[in-house]
């Protein structure tokens, strides 16, 4: 049994009264209730505040570029498919220089938990607009108030038919739950998406602790979340009230499953023989 | 005794095919062969063609003139009729180049009329020409009867029997034309078989040997060969080989394979490299072992996508970000390509840094014979930290600071030691820093430390020619063949020599073999690259201080030819 | 009044039987009908068999890098909001590739017509899979079949509420629909996408002329284009029918309209004052 | 008379308001300064600094030892007490810092009691101690109530008024302390003001005076100051500033805009050019013009984000796949930020090509001060074929030959001539070929035949010292101050002179003024970069063959500082 303090890491550089604080609390205790140890799991992660995340965690980590946390979560899994592997990103990061990779590695159904971190807002870099930022938010590079539609996580995901949907909110009342999802999501087979409400007390003066406190229901105990039209109805609430929990969930054979060659044992432990590969050669005669 | 032979027409109608299977046949005869591939971006229509050199002795360049021509159509007869020697011979079928011609060095081959009347499918065509070819070479069916197969993937006896009988025809037609035209000795069969491979599937073979396990790549002529050689390869030889959604997903999983424990590769062009920079930066901070071909094509942009060029040198010496040990192997032959890639893996990860592996077009697709690749030479260490060794360890440190630079690779998961790594500055545990000490030290650790070591292992570049030369040909890369032999052509009656780089980063040292006091002493350094702008001049000049006297260039999407090379070069010479 | 004639260009290289002509084809009598001279519009394009379209045509053309075809147009539309830009794109470059700029181009909602020329597979480089492959389709590179979820490019968009979204198909049977939509597309003030149905003789040996021809029909008459969730769920109707026409569609100002400084002329037009930039200069005394 | 004032503390103290708004305040008053700041990837906590040097002379970098520290806690007074001449001065809050301290040169300014005495906000603190430093130092508040509302961005009289009154109490709390200790003779108000201006604010600057009307990038520390600059003047000055999902998108915007037909930049700092080099290499074969601004920070990849360091020179020559021309700008000053960039947009479009502008952290937000900018030598010529002109053209290639290599650039939709650029290699009329011929005349034209009239537009290096010095200081980009001072220190004594490269690449010809000459006469040169690996002292041995026999180096993310490179380079000298 693994214990609380058992993860802790480095001293947090992040702002107080910032949300990640929960967030980082919260992912603690589920550590503990799944009781994973630190060596069993790697964080990959990008650039960006929540992103810095791994450090303040003990865990095998790779923190790489911003924007580029799925792709290294995939060729880790693809290599070491008895890794639990959980991808910590922020909303630009994510949403905004790797939103590629989102689509396509939702596309593969990769055995990945990607939490993001979403506080819509550009955080390290001093507040400039994210993909889900407010329309009309004036930012000192939005000078016309940002002009872009407000991109919309979950509707994005269920469009791609990702195998779990879901959104949380970083805040006192709403870390049960959060705690909750995050153990499901972990217990899912295939990706997983969390869309995680976090406020930014530097530079989002707009969505803060109360705006979102104020805001944030749960889904319905009776909501079905296989009906994908359904799911999807559900996910362009957004306003006077936002839904959280898991809006859609599809039970589909993950890509590792459908790679025949690592289901007896991940390709790390593979043992390779050069003798076997030699042999190759005579096709060239 | 040595011959040309020339396949045109347009994209679609099976000109490689032919060719490839005319490669083999001589290969397998015992024959040495070079081959190379004139495509246009398209993949209907168009004018391509496909070029074999035949000898009894090693070849390892395209000729200017041509002995056999096949045309497929009127536009192959018009564009190459001029390059045949007076000897030569033109294959076609009048119907097909909606034309007869008297000429004396035309044989029209009725090609479409021996379908019809075979009453068999005209994908045969392709077996009557080819038979057609052997005849005129005075040549028998075997071993085309053992290999036909495999070039139309297929085992089914009929069908092979029915491309047989359709090549016999062609044969038989041509059989008492010209005869004594090509007087050809075939070997006996005694004589050993070569092997007959190209750079792209070097590569591959290469990889696989290294204990390649991970693939990344998105799909970019001309590199996605070496794809394709893998992929075929990763069910018999447990590969996994992802397609990407782009390039910069490609290197990325590239790193998370390699990060978890297994060898990574990734291989695309100019364009892909590009995008491939960050990723490539990120592999040096984090001291991630990993194997990059560059398979080069004309540029800039997209420039001409199935042609060939070397213009990518500097860009592979200087791409990424900040500072970070790299190599840079660049291949003459298939040969090399195949060694080269073994010794990229084996240095990859021996010093946990990137290292790209430069070929082009031209080398990606031309076919020569070896008579063996000598295996035990191969390296296959194991350089990770791993099983009961990992377990042992009592402490752990990603990038703990060491003589030589070199932290342990340990596998994460495989004991309870945490691995750590950052794309921030980091300390020795892999977590964020930001003060003067820890970055200086971590520069010196994974850069400054580990660059002289790396160096050691470069070999020095390859000497052919007289010892004291008045007039030193320099190259690297594909230009290796052409190069050695316009060398040898010229070497009666001139003071001459060559070297040729194949390990250019970093730039092999003198201590070895002293090639600087070589180039410092000839009269004349004639430095011939497949370029505009001199790339590996520049290099040279940089670490050395010398200047070559006269550059010899090619940027018209070619490889440089035999004949004319010859010719240039001897214009320049002291 | 132009004539079909007028836009007559270089030779193609497709191969003969290729879905492409017909739409070049289609793409032409659709312009004589708006009788747009070949000065008036733009085509961006990227690499790909589709994307050489500009070259078979006359007109402005920026055919640009594998991928990159919104942001130029974008960059092209911002500073000249008086061209007609048109975007020509293959599901490689554009799902694929340029994944990332699509999301964000609906997300700007910028006046680009774009028109994907989806044969499900990579023409240009020999028959790789590409987003919108079948799953399982094995090629040279997908050793064990395509492992990826089909892309679903409409329900993509309306996810991001793209203010125009369609399908057509490039066969005789719907050409005159194809036209038709096009029209639409160009008339409509926003970004537009038509993913447009195209057979590879060459690469896709699956998706047939005769695949598409049997399947395609058209949405109903008294269908309601301005439903976003129907509209949802009829853009996951792909199988045995396949629905072809306009599935969304969303009146809201461009990106341009909500720039002030363009509204009066286009940026090209605007004179530059030196003597006005100098005072800038003030702020830093 | 100089003075060099500290300010520490942690992240969101308000250090930057405190330095900046002093710097204006002397700036204003006509002295000289210069300012540096040092701060970590952090929104809160940790530890940064701001340092002012003032003087009556103009200064050009930073001093080691510091006359006043301010400190805003403990941990300030721990890490730079030492760096204090033994003049110098400790301003402290002992609440603040948890401590009181007797030592003679600290002072205690009881901030926050005063702070709850007056009853104002605390973030009226920042006044006090501006108004303290002031007093330290014999100075009055004037013109500190001119600027103050600027710095905490309002413009509400009782706000202003109360932050006056807050910065006389601390005035008066020190004015009878350590009286006559920074004996400063504030010039008369005669005295011209001097402007203050940073590297990012003077790129911005000259953008804007260079008619850019179009700016996309994607947000990147240090180079976002650039975009934040342009962004404030988006509406009074019509720009366009577009912030991109990622730099592959903002550069090919950029070039969508330039295709359109108006001038267009991007910005960024290492990381995102690495994703820029595809599009860079766009840029090269379409032939259309873009200014890229690149500063840099430590790498590799993500390195240390916010701190300062020369290493992506090679990357910048040598960035992007295929052959084509482009220009590196490396200032060495704000002034010089401003001309360079006003040549680049000149350049860029003249030859139709990429220019690329290098920066660091360190010059990005460096204040300097200058007397003005003499704006008459602007360039603000317009190459583009547009309106009449273009109407009248009978006949239009965008791709036409031409002796010089340029083609005319029309702009699309202002006449019925069509323009058609591509990717891929093309025919005049900008339409994808194949053929050898062509390609070899288009990479004549775009690059053979720009390249001797563009390297003629490149100014030679920047000379100063003694006219035939044994040592010579070789640099460039932001090392050109401190560099010019460490040499004005040295030259008492010794024959020393120095080399600064603003415009590296093409590579200045030594026509004009033969630095070549100078170099090989010298006994000793000295290279002295910001990074590892000796970048420029590379490019110098390339393009001349000379070998820099002493190189300096510092690659810990921080700057040179005054007193300790004078003293590094005083053990080399000859
Ligand atoms: C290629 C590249 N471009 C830009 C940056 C600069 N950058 C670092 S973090 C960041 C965005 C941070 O926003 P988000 O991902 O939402 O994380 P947050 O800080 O809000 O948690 C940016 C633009 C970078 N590190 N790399
Ligand atoms: C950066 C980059 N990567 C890869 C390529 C190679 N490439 C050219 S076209 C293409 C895909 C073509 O597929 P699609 O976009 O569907 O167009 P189609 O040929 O099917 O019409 C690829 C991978 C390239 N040109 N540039
Ligand atoms: S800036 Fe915002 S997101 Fe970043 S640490 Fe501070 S509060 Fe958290
Ligand atoms: S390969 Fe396919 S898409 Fe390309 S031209 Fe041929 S048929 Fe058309
Ligand atoms: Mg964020
Ligand atoms: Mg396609």
């Amino acid at each position: 049994m693994t214990t609380f303090t058992d993860y802790k890491g480095q001293q947090p550089a992040w702002c107080p009264g910032c949300g990640n604080y929960a967030i980082l609390n919260v992912l603690k205790t589920v550590l503990v209730d799944l009781d994973v140890e630190p060596h069993q799991f790697t964080i990959v992660s990008g650039i960006g505040q929540g992103a810095k995340l791994p450090h303040y965690l003990k865990c095998n980590t790779f923190n790489g570029l911003h924007g580029r946390t799925l792709p290294v979560a995939t060729g880790l899994r693809l290599a070491n498919n008895n890794m639990l592997v959980i991808a910590v990103a922020g909303d630009g990061d994510c949403y905004g220089e790797g939103g590629n990779h989102l689509i396509h590695a939702i596309r593969r159904n990769v055995n990945v938990k990607l939490f993001v971190h979403n506080n819509q807002v550009y955080g390290l870099t001093k507040g400039q607009a994210s993909p889900t930022t407010a329309p009309g938010t004036i930012t000192m590079t939005q000078p016309f108030g940002s002009l872009s539609a407000q991109l919309n996580p979950l509707a994005l995901a269920i469009s791609l038919d990702c195998s779990f949907v879901a959104r949380a909110f970083a805040g006192a009342a709403g870390l049960p739950f959060l705690k909750e999802i995050m153990k499901e999501a972990i217990n899912h087979e295939g990706f997983t998406l969390i869309d995680i409400l976090q406020n930014c007390v530097s530079f989002n003066k707009v969505n803060t602790f109360h705006w979102y406190k104020d805001r944030v229901y749960q889904l319905e105990k009776n909501y079905d979340p296989t009906d994908r039209v359904e799911a999807f109805r559900r996910s362009l609430e957004w306003g006077e009230k936002i839904p959280t929990g898991i809006f859609y969930r599809n039970e589909k054979a993950s890509l590792e499953k459908n790679i025949p060659i690592i289901q007896d044992k991940p390709l790390v432990n593979q043992k390779f023989s050069l003798a076997e590969t030699l042999e190759e050669i005579s096709d060239f005669y | 005794m040595e011959y040309t032979i020339r396949i045109g027409g347009q994209a679609g109608q099976g000109l490689v095919v032919i060719g490839s299977c005319l490669a083999k046949y001589f290969s397998r005869s015992g024959f040495h062969v070079f081959s190379h591939q004139d495509y246009m971006s398209r993949i209907r229509g168009g004018h391509n063609y496909y070029q074999l050199r035949i000898a009894d002795r090693p070849v390892r360049s395209s000729r200017d003139q041509i002995d056999i021509l096949v045309a497929f159509d009127w536009e192959t007869i018009e564009q190459h009729r001029q390059d045949l020697t007076e000897k030569g011979i033109i294959i076609y079928d009048a119907v097909a180049c909606r034309q007869e011609i008297s000429a004396h060095e035309f044989l029209n081959v009725p090609v479409t009329a021996i379908i019809d009347q075979m009453q068999v499918h005209k994908v045969m065509a392709n077996s009557v020409i080819m038979g057609a070819v052997l005849g005129l070479m005075g040549l028998d069916l075997e071993p085309f009867n053992e290999i036909i197969g495999d070039f139309i993937h297929t085992e089914t006896e009929d069908i092979i029997n029915t491309n047989i009988a359709a090549a016999k025809t062609g044969l038989d037609y041509v059989a008492n034309k010209f005869v004594g035209r090509f007087s050809f000795k075939k070997p006996g069969h005694g004589k050993k078989k070569q092997m007959l491979i190209n750079g792209n599937q070097a590569i591959g073979l290469g990889a696989l040997v290294s204990g390649c396990k991970f693939f990344a790549a998105y799909p970019m002529t001309p590199a996605t060969g070496i794809m394709n050689y893998l992929a075929a390869k990763a069910k018999k030889h447990r590969l996994v080989v992802e397609q990407a959604e782009d390039e910069i997903a490609a290197i990325n999983m590239a790193l998370g394979a390699s990060f978890a424990g297994v060898r990574a590769m990734t291989a695309t062009s100019g364009g892909g490299f590009a995008l491939m920079t960050e990723g490539l930066s990120l592999a040096g901070i984090t001291e991630t072992p990993v194997v990059i071909a560059e398979v080069q094509r004309p540029g800039p942009a997209t420039g001409l996508p199935t042609r060939t060029e070397q213009s990518d040198l500097s860009f592979l010496l200087y791409g990424g970000h900040g500072e970070f040990p790299r190599l840079v192997f660049t291949p003459g032959t298939p040969e090399q390509a195949f060694y080269l890639t073994n010794k990229a893996f084996h240095l990859a990860e021996k010093f946990q840094i990137p290292v790209l592996i430069q070929s082009d077009q031209y080398l990606a697709d031309s076919e020569w014979t070896f008579s063996d690749f000598a295996t035990e030479k191969l390296f296959s260490e194991d350089f990770r930290l791993r099983g009961e060794q990992l377990k042992k360890t009592e402490t752990y440190q990603r990038y703990a600071y060491s003589k030589s630079g070199i932290s342990p690779l340990a596998i994460p998961g495989e004991s309870n030691h945490l691995v750590v790594v950052d794309s921030d500055e980091h300390d020795e545990d892999g977590h964020i820093i930001e003060d003067a000490a820890t970055r200086k030290n971590m520069v010196r650790k994974r850069f400054l430390q580990k660059l002289p070591l790396i160096r050691e292992e470069i070999a020095s570049p390859a000497f052919y020619g007289e010892k004291q030369p008045k007039n030193l040909l320099v190259c690297y890369g594909s230009c290796f063949g052409v190069v050695k032999e316009a060398m040898e052509n010229l070497s009666k009656g001139h003071s001459i020599a060559m070297l040729h780089f194949s390990e250019v980063f970093p730039f092999p040292l003198p201590d070895k073999f002293d090639f600087v006091k070589l180039l410092a002493e000839a009269t004349r350094i004639i430095c011939i690259e497949n370029n505009a702008s001199s790339q590996f001049a520049r290099l040279l000049r940089a670490e050395t201080g010398l200047n070559c006297q006269i550059k010899i260039n090619k940027y018209d999407g070619r490889p440089f030819t035999l004949d004319t090379l010859t010719g240039e070069i001897h214009d320049h010479l002291y």
